[in-house]
């Protein structure tokens, strides 16, 4: 049972990096494949964490996964904010 | 191949083309970044005939930090002085320079 | 024993404390340290001398698993030598690195890294433990890096850039080596290395070791980078760089090829090993003559000096091992690295004075200045006789052992180059001294205080000394002197 | 299933390195080879040396590529050509390839490993790694440490005569209340955390001095990044001490070994687990101080044109 959920969710979440490695190849200009690299990847690692949630035992190990999760949408999060004001000021300057 | 072969190959290869880089590039930042390259394929050589014989021996391990934290250290002074050549001579490439005789 | 340790602290703890402590205080310190290193590498060599080799398993961990030190005869006549330039320096350099003088930044950072050069020699000369000289010489080049760059101009930041490539590539095939050895013989110890079961890649181990070597010694053709390297430090840099540097990686590479690995010294490498040496000879000679700056005209000529130091392989190594003349020729390439220790410090040191009086060092500033600074000219002039080969220096006694044993043993080709070398110095030299001796000086020169004129002067006479004192030299040389070389004649 | 993960990732490895070095521009080179210390870090968890991932992740690729990354920031402030993709190099490629087969070679003919038959000697720690490190080849770690200063003074003296009294870096201009001073302000306590509990941890497990210590550092750098700490002068000799104080704590621990007769860096048993502690709680602070200046490099002024 538990090995189903792990298997549906990481692959709803590999779908995900899927959708956003592509975007990351295919879109025009910095925003847009930002937009795609930032929204699919967290919304990929977050499926991808919780399908590693069924395998783990003990809340000690579920709340350190989360916890990874947390800091990697933090750190992408600003880095993306960064990228994006540094690509307006290439554009602008 | 058994996995640590693998990643012996890898390392040879991995020091094979960082030394290319370190002699064929030009831009000195990329210089250095080939250095790190040989750097850390050696120590991955290095650790696979550690791991050799079941248990991991501690010995290549505790060497390894140690030469990742000197290559660091090399960097940092490499990477200080191009930065300084590049302010006063407005290039990041060697000058092709008068050997004399 | 406690020598030992104090050789290995006393810089380390110096350095420490004029980073951290306040302008004059950390100063103070840096300069009881200095005397007190100094102090501590006489009563070493006067302990080995007495009690033979001095071993320490630091930590009380015996190799494989812990580093073995080891002072022998090699190891203590560089540091006394060591020590001896060090001293000298460092008096010169109190005046050359005034903050007045050379400004806030080269006067705080010449000390530490002085220090810390004089720790990683230190280091190189007593450890058996070939990981441990890795670090030990990554922390020399390190160090001579910051003073190669210490004077800040575009020419002496590109010298450092292009000392440091050498040097990281050096390092890494060098490091490359030891993984091979500790990956075939699970140790590291120089002494249990050289009775391990051979393996196959001990061959390709002792090749890569030396040829990352060679690169850190600047042998023919890795020397591309000493010459404008040395050249663009300040005089007690270049003292240090020039006389020390070299020797370190050059002591590794003795250890190797005669105390760790001589049944792997074939013929035909050794050979190769010596043609380059040879290379080097003729190429630094010829190249130092054509030179126009006084200090290029010494910085090339180490690139020749180091050169036949390496003569020595085929004479003492592979078939020549153990044979009666092996000795002789170890002994002299250790008194060739020792007198030109000494001799190329006082000379760098000379060049530096004369360039603060002149202003300058093209060949035609300095016309004449002996005239108003005998001493100086003539530390020079005593340098030159040393590195030229002449009696009754101690250049004189290296050549002479070195010769003595390649005709002994039939391979008359280094005796030719050994001969060939020395009128080629005689050539290079003569027109600097000509120059300094020469009539007829340009503006008013102010030479420097005869007390500062006195250092080169006393380091030049230190290595004519050497000559005429040889037969206490050989006698520590003898300490732990590796079986190969143990035969005299 | 794991040899077919292996050989991947060994593909990836050697696929990145390629791109490192024969890729078009110096900011993709550093970025790919950010990815490839990343990808390291997953082959040591592989060889079964945690300690050596995380040296690897946290200094290899971590630390190594913020290096790079302001290094390249500041190469473009004076340098406006970037130079062109070497010509191809036959001799050197014939060269590094011959490096790379006769590695690939030795490792076929080396002899199988010596197989120790003692276990490893107490030390004081469980974890062996940190025992090599700050017992049995203490001497080889004091050194290292001693390198890492080596470096910082050599780098300062890449600093124009002008600038010696500056603060350390290049003056940052930071939005106040914008996403850096935000991140800058989150980052920290989880960072510091991080790194307190790797050096506090490494006596038993793997992490230490150096992994914790470029932990901290990271924390340091992300701060002064923010604009949350201003980068000191040289001058500050609060600083200074704490550059100096892991390897003087190591020395004197060293010294008194030899002055209580047990010999330089011995330490005894019963007292051998709380000196490492010791040990490595100052060598962390000094690792960290050193680290966050050597990335900040030398003190430069505003730019004078």
């Amino acid at each position: 049972m538990a090995d189903i959920a792990t298997i549906a969710f990481t692959g709803l979440g590999l779908c995900f990096f899927i959708a956003g490695t592509i975007g990351l190849l295919r879109f025009p200009d910095v925003f847009t494949r930002l937009h795609a690299l930032t929204k699919a990847d967290n919304l990929g690692l977050g499926f991808i964490t919780l399908g590693m949630l069924f395998q783990v035992e003990g809340w000690r190990e579920m709340a350190l996964l989360v916890l990874i999760w947390a800091l990697t949408l933090l750190a992408a999060g600003t880095v993306s904010q960064l990228i994006a004001r540094a690509a307006l000021k290439d554009r602008s300057g | 191949m058994s996995a640590l072969t693998l990643y012996a190959l890898t390392g040879s290869a991995a020091i094979g083309i960082g030394f290319y880089g370190l002699i064929a590039a030009r831009h000195l930042l990329r210089r250095i970044v080939a250095f790190n390259l040989i750097g850390s394929g050696l120590f991955l050589f290095f650790g696979a005939t550690g791991a050799r014989g079941g248990a991991a021996d501690p010995v290549p391990q505790a060497l390894i930090i140690t030469g990742i934290v000197v290559a660091l250290s090399a960097s940092a002074l490499a990477v200080g002085l191009l930065v300084a050549h590049a302010r006063v001579a407005g290039r990041v490439v060697l000058p092709e320079e008068e050997d004399g005789g | 024993m406690s020598f030992l340790v104090a050789l290995l602290v006393l810089p380390l703890a110096g350095a420490l404390a004029i980073v951290a402590l306040p302008g004059q205080a950390g100063r103070a310190a840096a300069f009881s340290a200095i005397a007190a290193t100094a102090a501590a590498a006489v009563a070493l060599a006067a302990s080995v001398s007495s009690q033979g080799v001095l071993r320490l398993e630091v930590g009380g961990w015996a190799p494989p698993l812990g580093i073995a030190l080891a002072a022998d005869g090699l190891g203590v006549t560089l540091i006394v030598m060591t020590a001896t330039v060090m001293a000298g320096v460092s008096l010169v350099a109190r005046g050359t690195f005034a903050p007045d003088l050379a400004g806030d930044r080269a006067a705080f950072g010449f000390w530490p890294l002085m220090l810390l050069l004089w720790s990683a020699l230190n280091v190189v000369f007593l450890s058996r433990d070939l990981f441990n000289l890795y670090v030990g010489i990554e922390l020399l080049s390190l160090a001579a890096i910051g003073l190669v760059a210490i004077d800040g101009k575009a020419a002496a930041l590109a010298a450092a850039i292009r000392y440091i490539v050498f040097a990281l590539a050096g390092s890494l095939l060098y490091l490359a080596g030891v993984v091979l050895i500790y990956a075939s013989h699970g140790t590291l110890d120089i002494d249990l290395v050289a009775v391990r079961t051979p393996s196959a890649p001990d061959g390709l181990a002792l090749a890569l070791m030396t040829a990352g070597l060679m690169a850190k010694t600047a042998l023919f053709p890795f020397h591309v980078w000493l010459p404008p390297a040395h050249a663009g430090a300040p005089a007690p840099a270049s003292a240090l760089l020039s006389g020390l540097v070299p020797k370190a990686s050059f002591v590794i590479l003795m250890r190797l090829w005669f105390d760790a690995m001589p049944d792997r010294a074939s013929d035909g490498a050794l050979v190769l090993i010596a043609l380059l040496g040879t290379a080097a000879v003729i190429w630094g000679s010829l190249a130092a003559l054509a030179q126009e700056r006084l200090k290029l005209i010494v910085a090339y000529s180490t690139v020749a000096q180091i050169g036949y130091l390496f003569l020595v392989f085929p004479l003492a190594g592979g078939t020549s091992a153990g044979l009666p003349w092996a000795a002789g020729a170890w002994t002299g390439a250790v008194f060739l690295a020792l007198s030109h220790g000494l001799a190329k410090a006082g000379m760098f040191l000379a060049v530096g004075h004369c360039m603060a009086a002149a202003g300058g060092d093209r060949l035609s500033a300095v016309r004449g200045l002996a005239k108003v600074m005998p001493m100086t000219a003539f530390a020079f002039a005593l340098s030159a006789v040393t590195l030229v080969g002449l009696p009754p220096s101690g250049g004189f006694t290296g050549k002479y052992l070195v010769m003595t044993a390649a005709f002994a043993s039939g391979q008359w080709l280094w005796a030719l180059v050994m001969a060939v070398g020395g009128l080629l110095a005689a050539a290079y030299l003569y027109r600097p001294l000509a120059m300094l001796f020469g009539r007829g000086a340009g503006a008013s020169p102010v030479p420097p205080s005869r007390a500062r004129q006195a250092v080169p002067l006393l380091l030049a006479g230190a290595s004519v000394a050497l000559g005429i004192a040889s037969a206490g030299a050989y006698g520590i040389l003898e300490i732990g002197r590796p079986p190969a070389a143990e035969e005299g004649l | 299933m794991t040899w077919a993960f292996d050989a991947a990732l060994c593909a990836l490895i050697l696929g990145v390195a390629f791109a490192t070095v024969l890729g078009r521009g110096v900011f993709r080179s550093i970025v790919f080879f950010i990815v490839y210390g990343l990808l390291m870090a997953v082959a040591w968890v592989r060889l079964d040396a945690v300690d050596v991932a995380l040296a690897e992740a946290a200094i290899g690729a971590g630390l190594t590529g913020v290096l790079f990354l302001t290094t390249f920031g500041r190469l473009a402030r004076n340098v406006s050509d970037d130079a062109a993709p070497g010509r191809f190099h036959l001799p050197a490629a014939l060269a590094c390839g011959g490096l790379t087969g006769a590695l690939a070679w030795a490792w076929f003919a080396m002899p199988a490993p010596v197989r120790r038959e003692w276990e490893l000697p107490p030390a004081g720690v469980e974890n062996p790694v940190t025992a090599v490190l700050l017992n049995f080849r203490a001497w080889d770690t004091l050194l290292e440490s001693i390198v890492l200063l080596a470096a910082l003074i050599g780098l300062w003296m890449m600093a124009r005569d002008g600038d010696w009294g500056n603060r350390l870096g290049l003056p940052q201009h930071v939005r106040p209340g914008g996403v850096m001073a935000g991140f800058g302000r989150l980052l920290p306590p989880v960072g510091f955390l991080v790194g307190v509990y790797l050096v506090y941890v490494g006596a038993d497990q793997p992490g230490g001095a150096f992994q914790g210590g470029t932990v901290l550092a990271a924390v340091g750098l992300v701060a002064a990044m923010a604009g949350l700490v201003r980068p000191p002068r040289i001058a500050a000799h609060r600083w200074r001490v704490a550059l100096v104080a892991g390897p003087s704590v190591f020395l004197v621990a060293g010294l008194a070994g030899a002055v209580l007769g047990a010999g330089f860096l011995t330490l005894p048993e019963p007292v051998a687990g709380t000196a490492i502690f010791v040990i490595e709680v100052g060598l962390a602070i000094s690792i960290a101080v050193t680290l966050v200046f050597l990335v900040l490099g030398p003190p430069e002024g505003e730019r004078r044109e």
